[in-house]
């Protein structure tokens, strides 16, 4: 609980006030003008953030060693999910040590609520919240993350190695 | 009758029953995956095991008869330790596919580890490895790891299909399921063995990886691929239906069914449905709706009976809409109309009457019988001889069709829709969306129908059982019942099932968002 | 390869001979083996067997499966199956098998290069007081040691 | 002491044609048994005390007597498939004495009412198949076998059927299954082959030793047979000795036998400078004996019983001081995990689950606590399938697990076996 003060006869004054303000500003400003590692506010958008790599933001898709989709559209990230916004499509892979794979994977980002249940229920380490957080848009669409977007678009150069390889589990005997 | 007690529970059962059908009877919980009430008993999987008071070892309650006075349980210490490891047996060599596998969410394994199992694994060293994927022919994927080897596909084979195409091959942990190169596992009644199979072992081509089976509602209904009227679980979501499973009547079917019953969801989904009434001839068609089809439709009868007499107009009805549908729109023929001219068209003569000794019969219609009962009632005799007379002398001014719902099963549609052309109106109602109808040569309005998964009603099947369906999800939103045809034509509200009802509002809203998870 | 004439004549007595006619397919299979150059039973012989027998050809691939003395790969001249159970393997049974397959250069199951040895490790062949053995084609030969059992199948 | 019955005429080649057998006393029980009354032959080897000689040791009168009376054919078959590691008795009764089987089998049918015989041999048996077959056409010939034997108005047609290797169809059932021309694996009891087993139809299964015995209870009487042997363990035994001794062989002796005597008389000892470490006395299936525990075992069903083995088919395996017990293991569960048919979970997975744990402490990478899981996983396979496959390979690796427990945590701790680790201290 908070006390209300009744304001003093000086503060209902309030050009005192006015003045301390500026000289604060006017302090600050020339403080940062020459001090400009130690400022507490960035230059965003040409300065960011380091975030900790804990950082539950943007999704991404993990990738194979040979580049291809870590995700066996096994739909538990979507039944996880509670804003359902996680869309999957599976198929059946030529190959047929994979077997299943996703042929659409899409995830309506303004419904997400970023609590991670996707990354916590998925077996293979192929869906992670990733650092990025900035997500404009012009349109409707583009919050709508397609495979394209989620494995290979061009901040993850390439695409992000999934922690679980397939070779090794087959030699481990799992 | 022979008395027994089961976990402290009294049960009477008949003689020669054994002791897992006496659990059956109590729903008392026992673990299994061998056993199967429709095949006979094999007595592998030895997860069934009971302790009898008396009896130092345990015994299989599989194949072990109920005599008089027996003391059962099946929850002592020593049989949810020998369960236990029972499932952990099973589980040593069974991969860790869950995520890609289709059986996940209705699998025995998972199901039954949860509730008898719930171990620490033990097992440190690697797995048997064995052939995943293997294709067994045009409806069935085999994947030996994660098969069990319970034999049940096999005994299915070998006892009901009596096809003999699956085998177990080799001997030991190295036993895999398999068929004859050259001879795959093609039969009428295949993809039971997928029913059966109570892991991810066999999988359904038809359905692989389409769906997670957890996101799917499913309603008991009666299939409308044939008139044996298999009673069938249909499994659906908001987007349509997925599959069809068999359940058991044992007055029916059994507990199977057959493969062509299981393409019985196809037809209602939306890209073969008719999505809108229409109107035209010859390929060119517009769009209407159904409330002006419906007056147009009423004008046309009325002018035709006005100027020519009843005999104008016709009505062609085939086995594939319910009893209910048949009543109403025969009470508007008879009653309203005083017209007897309503004929049955029968979808394909030659192999009507033909039965392959199992389930699947050639009157590919859930309702003939229905039909027939209803013509019956209202005295109405006339060949379809008489149609074809009157048509080709231009006789008739309004003809009425309740065509095919699925046409796969309608071989002449085609020559039918042209000989229905000699009408000079044709009122074309169905469910599907055919090129035949939209081949029609007179002018012709299309009219949607619901599919039996979108309607409640009975069919009567070939025997004379009444059996009732029930709606599970709406697909074409402006589809209509026979009865709701009929009431529209005789100027009264009735609901779907015929009976009258004073004012109905329909809530687009529902119709749209309904059925939703 | 279709079966000799002779073959087809055997296969249809032995369907008359037991009460059953799956009963035939044990000595039917045999007989396929016993015809074929690589000493095997191939598939096809088992879709000969099924018409000629008027069974169901899983029946038949079961049968073959199960027995390990039905070939399913091919088999040199000399099918020299070594006995390594438990007396055989007290008395260098293991060893045996070990060092023919160095001298023959070929590994087990498989068949060497000239085409006339197969080496296999079998379980109990029924010849413990003679250990170790080793059973070629159809005769035992007992007692012996490594190099007696080079000699034995150099010269044969 | 050796006592011959079964074994008197092995030596002497002539046994195995018909003409020598018949001079040597063949055939004449026959002719006695066609005297007696059925009933009487069955209630004649129930009193003789006979048991299976196959492995389970079940009383062979007591069996014929659960045939049913409901007048459907009946089935005598002859368990020939001798697939126990450490068995080779019945190999050499039906290379030397072929006619003895015949004759057991002809008495036995005609007591049980059987007018059909099968003698199911192992498929790696050739030459013994090759010498019945010709026993069996010699035995047509001179009207032993056929239409009306010897003028008793008998009918009995007997036919040899060869397996395919296959340990499991020496399970009765098994065998039954092997006979029908499907795959070996053992049927669901109940029903027993007594009641429901060829085809359907009653059907007696007898080992060759047991069939050939009948012979014997016939021309010396019950108890003349009765006079060997102990009380409860009646009649002589074929015992087929290998491993480390200096004579192995098949001998015989009255049950009831000392084991060491057996070695040391019989099979003239161990080797020089080697000790005795343990004993299989009954097939691989049966649980070891420790070197003490063989001090005062006698060769009985009982005795053995007792000592928590058992006699099973007779195949006595020496093991001495030479041979790591971790080894032996492996090479016995290797054996049972070969042989599963694959039809009961706990067996087909249980048997290739205990020959992994065995086979990773061999090769160094075990861990303690699989010891234990070794035991464990026994004693869950143990009785709990349909044929007794999943016994016979868990008695044998509980044993060895708990008798020789410090050998097998020395190979886990040091990665090596301590047998060889004894023998280079020695040096």
């Amino acid at each position: 609980m908070s006390i209300v003060k009744k304001p003093g006869a000086i503060a209902n004054w309030y050009l005192p006030g006015i003045f301390a303000g500026m000289w604060f500003t006017l302090v600050t400003m020339i403080r940062n003008i020459f001090n400009q590692d130690k400022m507490i506010t960035k230059n965003y958008p040409e300065d960011k953030y380091e975030y900790s790599p804990r950082f539950k933001g943007n999704h991404v898709l993990t990738v194979k060693k040979d580049g291809s989709l870590r995700c066996t559209a096994c739909m538990l990230c979507a039944t996880a999910c509670p804003a359902d916004c996680i869309k999957i499509k599976a198929s059946e892979h030529e190959n047929p040590a994979v077997e299943k794979y996703p042929i659409s994977y899409e995830i309506d980002i303004l419904r997400c609520v970023y609590c991670g249940y996707c990354e916590e229920a998925c077996p293979v380490d192929a869906v992670r919240m990733g650092p990025e957080w900035q997500t404009p848009g012009l349109a409707g669409t583009n919050f709508s993350y397609d495979i394209q977007h989620l494995a290979y678009r061009a901040q993850l150069k390439g695409g992000v190695l999934s922690r679980v390889d397939d070779e090794e589990r087959h030699k481990a005997g799992i | 009758m022979p008395k027994c007690k089961i976990n402290g529970q009294e049960v009477e059962v008949e003689a020669g029953t054994t002791i897992i059908e006496a659990f059956k009877k109590l729903d008392s919980e026992i673990a299994h995956y061998c056993y199967h009430p429709g095949l006979s008993v094999a007595g592998v999987c030895r997860l069934c095991m009971v302790e009898i008071e008396g009896n130092p070892r345990l015994q299989i309650a599989c194949n072990t008869v109920v005599q008089d006075g027996m003391v059962i349980n099946n929850n002592s210490e020593k049989v949810k330790e020998t369960v236990k490891w029972g499932l952990d047996f099973h589980l040593i060599n069974h991969p860790l596919d869950c995520p890609i596998c289709d059986q996940a969410g209705e699998c025995e394994l998972q199901i039954q580890y949860m509730k008898f199992g719930q171990y620490d694994p033990e097992m440190a060293e690697p797995k048997v490895k064995k052939n995943k994927v293997v294709d067994l022919g045009s409806k069935i994927v085999l994947d030996s790891e994660r098969c069990i080897l319970c034999s049940r596909c096999v005994r299915f084979t070998e006892e009901v299909s009596k096809t003999n195409e699956l085998g177990i091959f080799n001997r030991g942990d190295r036993s895999e399921i398999g068929t004859f190169d050259g001879k795959p596992l093609e039969n009428d009644y295949a993809v039971n063995t997928v029913d059966i199979c109570p892991v991810g072992a066999l999988t359904s081509k038809d359905f692989r990886f389409r769906q997670r089976v957890w996101y799917l509602k499913n309603k008991e209904t009666v299939c409308p691929g044939c008139s044996t009227g298999c009673n069938v679980k249909s499994y659906y979501n908001e987007e349509g239906l997925f599959r069809v499973k068999p359940r058991q009547n044992d007055e029916v079917n059994g507990y199977w069914m057959c493969d062509k019953g299981r393409d019985t969801y196809k037809f209602v989904n939306k890209e073969n449905r008719l999505l809108e009434p229409k109107v035209g001839q010859s390929g060119q068609w517009d769009s209407q709706e159904v409330d002006g089809v419906m007056s147009v439709m009423s004008t046309k009868i009325d002018d035709a009976v006005k100027s020519a007499g009843s005999d104008k107009v016709a009505l062609v009805l085939t086995g594939q809409y319910t009893s209910e549908e048949y009543a109403s729109m025969l009470s508007y023929f008879v009653g309203h109309l005083k017209s007897k001219n309503v004929y049955h068209w029968v979808n394909n003569p030659e192999s009507f009457d033909e039965f392959d000794g199992l389930l699947l019969r050639g009157d590919r219609n859930p309702n003939t019988k229905g039909l027939l009962n209803g013509l019956d009632q209202h005295g109405i005799t006339a060949p379809w001889s008489d149609l074809e007379t009157k048509l080709n002398a231009g006789d008739i001014e309004v003809l009425l069709v309740a065509g095919p719902e699925d046409p796969s099963v309608f071989p002449t549609l085609t020559e039918k829709v042209s000989l229905f052309s000699k009408a000079k109106n044709l009122f074309w109602m169905s469910a599907a969306k055919t090129e035949a109808a939209d081949s029609a040569t007179t002018k012709t309005w299309q009219i949607p129908l619901k599919t039996y998964a979108e309607k409640e009603g009975t069919f009567v099947n070939h025997k004379g059982i009444e059996q009732k369906i029930q709606p599970m999800v709406n697909i074409v939103d402006c589809a209509q019942t026979l009865s709701e045809v009929a009431s529209a034509l005789s100027g009264q509200k009735v609901d779907h099932l015929g009976s009258l009802v004073k004012d109905r509002k329909t809530n687009h809203f529902i119709n749209h968002h309904g059925g939703g998870l | 390869m279709a079966f000799s004439q002779e073959t087809i004549e055997f296969i249809k007595k032995e369907c008359q001979r037991y009460e059953t006619r799956r009963s035939a397919i044990l000595p039917c299979l045999y007989r396929a083996q016993k015809e074929d150059p690589n000493n095997q039973v191939t598939p096809e012989a088992v879709a000969e067997m099924a018409t000629l027998m008027e069974l169901p050809e899983v029946q038949i691939n079961e049968v073959l499966h199960f027995y390990t003395m039905y070939n399913k790969k091919p088999v040199g001249k000399l099918h020299v199956q070594v006995c390594t159970n438990i007396s055989c393997s007290m008395n260098g049974g293991r060893e045996m098998a070990e060092h023919l397959c160095k001298e023959f250069n070929v590994n087990y199951e498989e068949v060497s290069s000239d085409g006339r040895y197969t080496i296999s490790r079998v379980e109990c062949l029924g010849s413990c007081d003679t250990a170790p053995m080793m059973q070629v084609n159809d005769k035992y030969h007992e007692n012996l040691t490594k190099e007696e059992a080079v000699k034995l199948l150099k010269d044969m | 002491m050796e006592i011959k019955l079964l074994s008197e005429h092995y030596d002497k080649p002539e046994f195995q044609g018909l003409d020598g057998y018949k001079k040597l006393g063949g055939y004449e029980p026959l002719k006695k048994a066609f005297q007696m009354q059925p009933k009487a032959i069955i209630e004649m080897v129930k009193e003789s005390g006979l048991r299976g000689r196959g492995g389970a040791g079940f009383p062979t009168g007591v069996k014929w007597g659960f045939l049913p009376d409901n007048g459907e054919p009946r089935y005598l078959l002859c368990n020939a498939d001798e697939g126990e590691p450490g068995t080779f008795k019945d190999r050499l009764m039906m290379e030397r004495a072929p006619h003895q089987l015949i004759e057991g089998m002809i008495i036995s049918a005609f007591a049980v009412g059987s007018h059909k015989g099968y003698i199911y041999i192992r498929g790696e048996y050739n030459e013994p198949t090759a010498i019945l077959q010709k026993a069996i056409a010699e035995a047509y010939d001179a009207g032993l076998l056929g239409k009306n034997i010897l003028g008793s108005g008998f009918d009995f047609d007997l036919d040899v059927y060869q397996g395919a290797g296959a340990y499991i169809c020496g399970e009765e059932t098994g065998m039954i299954s092997s006979l029908e021309g499907k795959k070996g694996q053992p049927k669901l009891k109940p029903p027993f082959p007594a009641v429901q087993g060829y085809l359907g139809k009653p059907t007696i299964v007898n080992n060759v030793e047991t069939l050939a015995a009948v012979k014997y209870i016939i021309r010396d009487g019950a108890d003349g047979y009765r006079k060997h042997g102990t009380e409860k363990s009646a009649g002589t035994k074929l015992f087929s000795v290998s491993g480390n001794v200096m004579k192995p062989g098949t001998y015989e002796v009255p049950l009831g036998y000392k084991l060491m005597d057996l070695i040391n008389i019989e099979c003239g000892g161990l080797k020089p400078g080697r000790k005795l470490k343990a004993v299989i006395p009954g097939g691989s299936s049966a649980p070891v004996l420790t070197a003490a525990e063989c001090a005062d075992a006698t060769m009985d069903y009982e005795n053995l019983a007792q000592k928590g083995t058992m006699l099973g088919s007779g195949a006595v395996i020496i093991i001495d001081d030479t041979n790591c017990m971790v080894d032996m293991l492996k090479v016995i569960l290797h054996f049972y995990h070969h042989e599963s048919c694959g039809q009961c979970t706990p067996c087909r997975e249980g048997t290739g689950w205990l020959h992994k744990i065995v086979s990773s402490i061999y090769s160094g990478t075990g861990r303690l606590q699989d010891i234990d899981l070794i035991q464990q996983v026994a004693d869950h396979m143990a009785g709990k399938t349909i044929c007794a496959l999943s016994d016979a390979a868990a008695m044998p690796a509980v044993s060895f697990v708990q008798k020789f427990r410090s050998e097998f945590e020395f190979y886990v701790r040091e990665g090596r076996s301590k047998v060889k680790g004894a023998v280079d201290a020695q040096v």
